[in-house]
């Protein structure tokens, strides 16, 4: 028992499940998924197609925070790639043609990639403050955004690239399929190689990391990047799910719920020690709580209020020094250690 | 007797120089303004940057504190807004009187403060999050106290909101200029010249060699956050002066304009290293570069966000040459 | 004889996985130096931290002056009058020195902090303990040493009833240990009771009164330090009988000069930091370089590792020149480096044990080629055990580990490279005596497999023991070479630096 | 003549547009750029990015660039009577667009918009006449705007202030969608999952409508016949949807509004009085004359 409670996952995982129950007992068909239309169909279908992109996102800015970072910018990249993406197909004569959105698709990774290079390079080259070199591009990219798409929505017609965030391959929505993937190549970059570690040592001690000879720039650079195209395949799902760019508001305030996705996944905002399955549940919690509202009708003028409740509980309980003095209050037990009480990394079973 | 060298003081007086290499920037790019737009030259600009960022520059001065701890805070912006609708609200629907509404008002402000920093520091919940839960609710609560915006009729404010301190050269000032420049020096002497303040840098520095030390870390790290959130609620009420209104989406955003202010200023977010005085600059380029815009006056909203981060980018690259380079690098 | 000023009885305390101490006692008595004795890990720390609140017991208490106390944190501590330096130097490296002395009980009039005064009195109390320093530095712009001398000042300022020191004298030379002591003496002759943590068996006899020894956390005995033979302390530490520590002493007429030098160096240098120099490392030798505090030991270490760039000068690596900008293209070439301050420079915190010893392994293979696990575990293993790492526990995260176990992580991570330049900036600081004979017998039998080891260390017997030719630096400058011969003794060497001359 | 126009003699307009939120303000910011050069005056722009804090600072710098109107669309409704007063002592007149204020009219020359009421209330009235004959009750969900924004604040009073006359009309949900096609659309599968039968929906604008429609028919359901659809705004792709069928009825909200805009600047300058309300000329649009409509619509 105390090693299932003990596992760094354990929390997050508890607070998704009673979230999905505290909805079934609102809602009581929630959990029901059935076949509609050549298509999976229920509510936990929608918080996973609509958690794509914030998955996709959050994963990507796990490996920002891993190395001490933090990327403001990835909500402008966000409308920027669906913005570029959805301007190339409008402007084909045969909007429906695979090459053509081949083409549209490419080019919007590549520009993601691009500035991910760039949120890099002022990081890791020209040494400015993570906050402030991605800032610069999340003002300047929504105005970049609004620029391709002169400030109007685009609207595209076009099944191939409808595919990306609205369509289903084998009845499963394959913008969820595509979370996966990423998600699982992630996990064996960071895992099956030793880009994990040398990133948590980048975040845990630069000037160590320095000194035993880690190329710390690269894999800086390399992190920004990384989360710049999880942007980018995020932001094509958004305006593919809707057939619609809309430069002003795609991402808008995304960098927010990924950044607290990462956190209540477990990740410390210091830097070091990460883990992109807890990441998966907190962006799931994070969608899993939105759906939430919407279904069992919060009225909007309390929204905030109700999020703000949640998560400062999901976030006391998931802290093991709440816990410890709250629920385990024995007379005369004593009160953690101040100073190096093991966090759960301490306990954590690597994933 | 040993001899021992010592990387000496230049690092301090360094840091020094950083503030005035920003300083000079903002001079510079001020002379450039004006010599493009003759009338962006005149003093009364300079005021006009005060009272048109007063608020921010409270807000920014509580945050500045809250990042030299090495935490940070994200609610500031809805706790202004929460403040100014609760003045709002008090003040036309219930009637209270001022002199009630302004001191409940700081009290709720730093209330909300103390329950951040007290979560943040007894429950080890990481500042980010627990600041973020702390902008939902203070958002939230704006809405749920009111969703229309209030306007306030309430004589005391609609004066001061009016009243303008004539100064020489036929220009003026109003006095929350002053209330945020009296913020200013109290959150200097603070910083500089008392123990809490000497705290903020020390936790910043190490938490846990403050703590060995034998420093109140309690105290002060939930202190710094009272001191945010009292700022953000002046900073509230100074809103509630400069709109004679409230709204629920009021001061949306303010938090990283703060944060932004206080980085560009030179304060590292990683604690204990920074100046109340370059957060000053900081809300100064800040302010500039949107007066510069509104000269300009021919860009497109988009242009504008693009001009906007390019002018950014342009000041910390050159921020960055001229100034020095951190250690470490 | 006076009750006990201070009093821990069945003291226990456990972290996960590990029992740090079980049911040990501790009594300290007005005016006396009471020596606090183990081996790594045996829990020294850990009795400290939970005197002043750091950790709470899990069982057993704490009194003073014979109440029964609860002590709730450092602030705490210092209000009942116990003032204490810990181990890894606790001070905030972002503030002045006058700072880091001051802070938390500034002069102030009417809530106002008096800089000036604090500068005065920060120079004042600096000189009388001889640090020459100037109290307007930042403190992380000093080297170690001096960190380690100011959390002294800033302790013994204090007036307390009971002074702990968890080894203060671990980056210090002689004069400055010869200093101390005099503060401790004095301490103690005005009525404190001075607990005190060494690893230097010499210096505890010098100073100390009583002591106390522990044991994997278990309390071994109290003895009167004049009545215990130096035998049968490390025999009571280790549960074993002295090791043939004495042996160890290498000459210089190895000198393996016939080779080409593994390290060659020519007016190598960096403004402010040290002035160019010469050096030569040939495969098999140990280059010690000896110098006393912030005399550019560490900084001329540096320099050999590209941690520093330096600004003049060539250096060639096994005859090839290199540009030496950074710690890789010296990592490429087969140089190693374990830094002195392992807290800031070495060790990553968050990471395991193991992770720790292969990360420098792994960082000059690149990500896209990691080790095998097996690989990976047959390494960490193998080091673990031959090191004594304890716990030895490759997943431990390497934060938990006692400070002298850190120390041998750092060692382990760049011996598994295969170097063929060792560069090891005080290697054995805050390690116990049985270690520190393996870890000098583990240079020494590395130097005989044709590894070049350049050996820095605070400690000249240690210098003189294991170097075949030792490198003389004063003020920054590299003043004198001298061949390791028989005849060369620690004094010898301080005659060297106090006269600049070769002899 | 203004300090910055004078040399030619031509008027110096300064706007404060309120953000670029949308097609709609884009649509908004463009008829009054291009009416503005067609007229000749010299426009000063500038983006407030939704913060009231910038439009008066905005407002403020105009004042001190000596503009001769000022014209903008307030963010907010209340809070401007400082910096009304600072300009009526620097005798530059003042316009307002698109959205009303609260101060006193004296301080400001005209106000030329839309009523955001009057449109919830056009939707209402359609409702109301297309269900009249309805028995058993019909179930609403609507799509607001953003929480605490004029529009959505007032669209929602118009409407349920008319539906209130029917007890059979009830809205079962009512959940903000930010203004945007993809906060409608997944706000709107969520409460198609939650409530099962739904007969109208009202989105506060297009955009939302157009989001939920896809939801609808992701959901397997007709919109504009399973569900009823009335939205607010009628933008092209609103209208398009309107003519296909898929939307039922939509009130106007015109963002066109820069040549009335420059008429009365230029009847100011020329001292000539003006209206202090001037409604756009606005109509509501049913599927037929949506159709009608679609080929002359110019956004
Ligand atoms: N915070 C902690 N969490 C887990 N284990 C710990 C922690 N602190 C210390 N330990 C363990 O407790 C034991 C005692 O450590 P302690 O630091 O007291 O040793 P020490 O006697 O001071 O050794 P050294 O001479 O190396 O400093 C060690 O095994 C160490 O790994
Ligand atoms: N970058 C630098 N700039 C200026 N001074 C420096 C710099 N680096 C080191 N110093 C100073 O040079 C002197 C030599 O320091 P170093 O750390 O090399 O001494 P050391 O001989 O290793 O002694 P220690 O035993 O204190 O480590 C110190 O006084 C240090 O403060
Ligand atoms: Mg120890
Ligand atoms: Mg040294």
């Amino acid at each position: 028992m105390k090693t299932v409670t003990g596992h760094r996952l354990f929390w997050p995982a508890a607070v998704l499940v009673v979230m999905l129950l505290a909805n079934v007992v609102v809602t009581p068909g929630f959990l029901s998924v059935q076949v509609r239309g050549g298509h999976l169909y229920g509510s936990l279908i929608d918080i996973l197609l609509f958690g794509a992109p914030l998955i996709l996102i959050s994963i990507g800015m796990t490996g920002v925070i891993a190395t001490g970072g933090i990327d403001l910018s990835v909500g402008a990249v966000v409308a920027i790639s669906g913005a570029l993406a959805c301007y190339m197909i409008s402007g084909q004569d045969d909007q429906g043609s695979v090459p053509g959105v081949l083409v549209a698709v490419g080019l919007a990774l590549g520009l993601s990639a691009v500035l991910g290079l760039w949120n890099g390079l002022l990081v890791a080259r020209a040494g400015i403050q993570p906050i402030i070199a991605t800032l610069i591009l999340m003002v300047a990219g929504r105005g970049v955004a609004q620029l391709i798409t002169s400030g109007k929505n685009i609207n595209v017609n076009s099944p191939p690239y409808k595919l990306i965030g609205g369509g289903y391959l084998l009845t499963v929505p394959f913008a969820v399929l595509v979370a996966a993937v990423v998600v699982a190549l992630a996990g064996l970059a960071v895992r099956r190689t030793a880009l994990g570690m040398l990133l948590e040592a980048i975040g845990g001690n630069a000037e160590a990391s320095r000194l035993v000879g880690i190329r710390s720039r690269r894999l800086i650079v390399l992190a920004y990047t990384f989360c710049a195209v999880c942007a980018g395949i995020a932001g094509l799902m958004i305006s593919s799910n809707i057939s619609t760019a809309d430069g002003n508001n795609a991402g808008l305030w995304m960098e927010l719920d990924a950044i607290l996705a990462v956190v209540i996944g477990g990740t410390a905002l210091t830097g070091g020690r990460f883990t992109l399955a807890g990441t998966v549940l907190g962006a799931l919690v994070i969608q899993t709580l939105s759906t939430t509202i919407y279904t069992t009708g919060v009225p909007p003028q309390t929204t905030l209020v109700f999020k703000a409740v949640v998560v400062t509980a999901v976030c006391l309980i998931q802290s093991p020094a709440f816990r410890a003095k709250v629920f385990r209050r024995r007379p005369g037990a004593p009160p953690p250690d101040p100073v190096a009480s093991p966090g759960p990394a301490d306990v954590e079973v690597r994933a | 007797m040993t001899v021992l060298g010592t990387r000496t003081g230049v690092r301090i007086r360094r840091d020094h120089v950083a503030v005035l290499v920003t300083l000079g920037l903002l001079v510079a790019m001020f002379t450039a303004g004006s010599i493009a737009y003759p009338a962006f030259g005149s003093g009364q600009v300079v005021i006009d940057l005060f009272i048109d960022n007063g608020f921010l520059l409270v807000i920014a001065i509580g945050m500045t504190f809250v990042i030299l701890t090495g935490g940070i805070d994200l609610s500031v912006g809805a706790v202004a807004a929460l403040s100014a609708m609760l003045c709002a609200f008090l003040l036309e629907r219930w009637h209270w009187p001022v002199a009630v509404v302004l001191p409940l008002v700081l009290l709720v402000g730093a209330g909300i403060g103390f329950a951040m920093g007290y979560v943040i520091h007894h429950f080890e919940i990481q500042p980010f999050i627990a600041t973020l839960a702390g902008m939902f609710l203070a958002r939230g609560l704006c809405f749920v106290i009111s969703v229309n915006q209030i306007s306030i009729k309430n004589p005391f404010f609609t004066e001061w909101a009016q009243t303008r301190i004539p100064l020489p050269g036929d220009m003026n000032l109003t006095p929350t200029v002053l209330i945020a420049l009296a913020v200013l020096a109290a959150a200097f002497w603070t910083l500089h010249y008392t123990r809490f303040g000497r705290g903020v840098y020390a936790v910043g520095g190490n938490a846990q060699s403050a703590l060995l030390m034998g420093l109140p870390v309690t105290r002060i790290r939930i202190g710094a956050y009272v001191v945010s959130g009292l700022c953000s609620a002046l900073g509230g009420v100074l809103f509630a002066f400069y709109t004679i209104s409230a709204s629920g989406l009021h001061a949306v955003g303010t938090e990283l304009d703060a944060i932004a202010a206080v980085v560009i200023g030179g304060t590292l977010l990683t604690g204990g290293s920074g100046y109340v005085l370059g957060t000053v600059l900081g809300v100064m380029l800040l302010g500039t570069i949107q007066t510069l815009l509104r000269f300009q006056g021919t860009l497109s909203s988009w242009w504008t966000r693009i001009a906007i981060g390019a002018l950014l980018l342009l000041f910390i690259v050159l921020q960055r040459l001229l100034g020095s380079s951190r250690p470490g690098r | 004889m006076p009750g006990a000023v201070l009093e821990m009885a069945g003291v226990s305390k456990g972290f996960p996985g590990v029992r740090a101490l079980e049911g040990v006692d501790l009594r300290l008595y007005p005016g006396e130096i009471h020596a606090l004795m183990g081996e790594n890990g045996a829990g020294k720390s850990t009795l400290i931290k939970v005197l002043t609140g750091v950790h709470q017991p899990d069982a057993g208490e704490v009194r003073l002056g014979g109440t029964p106390v609860s002590v709730t944190g450092p602030q705490h501590a210092q209000a009942l009058g116990i003032s204490t330096v810990y181990q890894e130097v606790n001070l905030c490296p972002n503030l002045t020195v006058a700072e880091n002395v001051f802070i938390g009980r500034e002069p102030a009039r009417a809530g106002m902090i008096r800089w000036r005064e604090i500068r005065r009195r920060a120079g004042e109390l600096l000189t009388r303990l001889h640090v020459d320093v100037d109290p307007g530095a930042l403190l992380g712009s000093c080297s170690l040493a001096v960190q380690q001398l100011v959390a002294i000042v800033r302790a013994v300022d204090v007036s307390a009833k009971v002074l702990v020191l968890d080894e203060p004298t671990s980056s210090l030379d002689r004069d400055e240990v010869e200093q101390l002591f005099a503060v401790m003496r004095r301490l103690r002759d005005d009525g404190v009771a001075v607990l005190f943590v060494s690893h230097f068996l010499d210096q505890v006899y010098d100073v100390s009164d009583r002591m106390t020894v522990l044991r994997n956390g278990r309390l071994v005995g109290e003895f009167r330090t004049a009545e215990l033979s130096r035998a049968d302390l490390v025999g009571h530490m280790t549960g074993r009988a002295l090791s043939t520590l004495e042996q160890l002493h290498v000459t210089g007429e190895s000198a393996r000069v016939q080779a080409e030098p593994v390290l060659r160096a020519r007016g190598v240098g960096r403004k402010g930091a040290i002035e160019p120099f010469d050096l030569e490392i040939h495969p098999g030798e140990v280059v010690g370089l000896a110098g006393l505090l912030g005399s550019g030991r560490t900084e001329a270490a540096r320099l050999m590792f590209g941690a520093d760039a330096p600004d003049s000068g060539t250096v060639t690596l096994s005859g090839d020149p290199v540009a030496l900008r950074s710690p890789r293209a010296a990592i490429g070439r087969g140089v190693a480096f374990c830094p002195e301050n392992r807290k800031s420079e070495g060790l990553v915190e968050d990471l395991t044990v193991g992770e720790n010893i292969v990360l420098a392994l792994q960082a000059a293979a690149g990500w896209l080629r990691p080790l095998s696990q097996s690989r990976r575990q047959e390494l960490v293993g193998r080091y673990i055990e031959a090191l004594r790492i304890s716990p030895a526990d490759p997943d431990m995260p390497a934060r938990n580990l006692s400070g002298g176990n850190q120390q041998k992580v750092l060692l382990a991570r760049w011996l598994i490279t295969r170097p063929k330049l060792l560069i090891l900036d005080e290697p054995t600081r805050g390690i116990d005596v049985g270690a520190k004979a393996e870890i000098q017998k583990l240079v020494v039998s590395l130097a005989g497999d044709g590894v070049a080891v350049l050996f820095v260390s605070a400690e000249l017997e240690e210098v003189l023991r294991i170097s075949h030719k030792i490198e003389v630096l004063r003020d920054r400058r590299l003043i004198a070479e001298v061949a390791n011969t028989a005849e060369i003794t620690p004094e010898g060497v301080l005659e060297i630096i106090a006269n600049g001359t070769t002899s | 003549g203004g300090g910055s126009g004078g040399d030619s003699g031509k008027i110096t307009l300064g706007f404060s547009q309120v953000g670029s939120e949308s097609g709609w303000r884009e649509a908004n910011t463009k008829s009054v750029k291009e009416s503005a050069q067609a007229a000749g005056i010299d426009l000063k722009f500038s983006d407030a990015q939704q913060k009231q804090e910038n439009q008066i600072a905005t407002i403020r710098s105009y004042i001190q660039q000596k503009v001769d109107v000022i014209a903008f669309s307030p963010v907010v409704v209340t809070g401007w009577d400082a910096v009304l007063k600072e300009a009526q002592a620097a005798k530059i007149p003042v316009v307002l667009t698109d959205r009303a204020v609260d101060s006193d009219p004296s301080l400001y020359v005209s106000f030329l918009g839309s009523d955001f009421v009057k449109e919830g209330e056009a939707v209402g009235d359609w409702v109301l006449d297309e269900y009249k004959d309805a028995t058993g009750p019909v179930n609403i969900v609507q799509l607001e705007g953003t929480v605490g924004s004029a529009p959505a604040i007032d669209r929602k009073k118009g409407f349920e202030s008319k539906i209130a006359a029917n007890p059979n009309l009830k809205v079962i949900a009512s959940q903000s969608g930010d203004f945007t096609r993809a906060d409608g659309k997944e706000v709107m599968q969520a409460i198609l999952k939650a409530n099962p039968k739904i007969d109208l929906l009202f989105a506060h604008n297009d955009d939302m409508g157009l989001g939920a429609i896809q939801a609808i028919e992701e959901a397997g359901k007709k919109p504009g016949v399973d569900i009823k659809i009335v939205t607010i705004d009628a933008v092209h792709d609103g209208m398009q949807a309107l003519a296909d069928g898929k939307i039922n009825f939509i009130a106007e909200c015109s963002p066109l509004l820069g040549d009335q805009l420059m008429d009365i600047v230029k009847k100011i300058k020329a001292g000539q009085p003006v209206d202090k309300r001037i409604v756009t000329t606005e109509t509501t649009f049913t599927q037929q004359q949506a159709a009608e409509a679609l080929p002359t619509r110019k956004y």
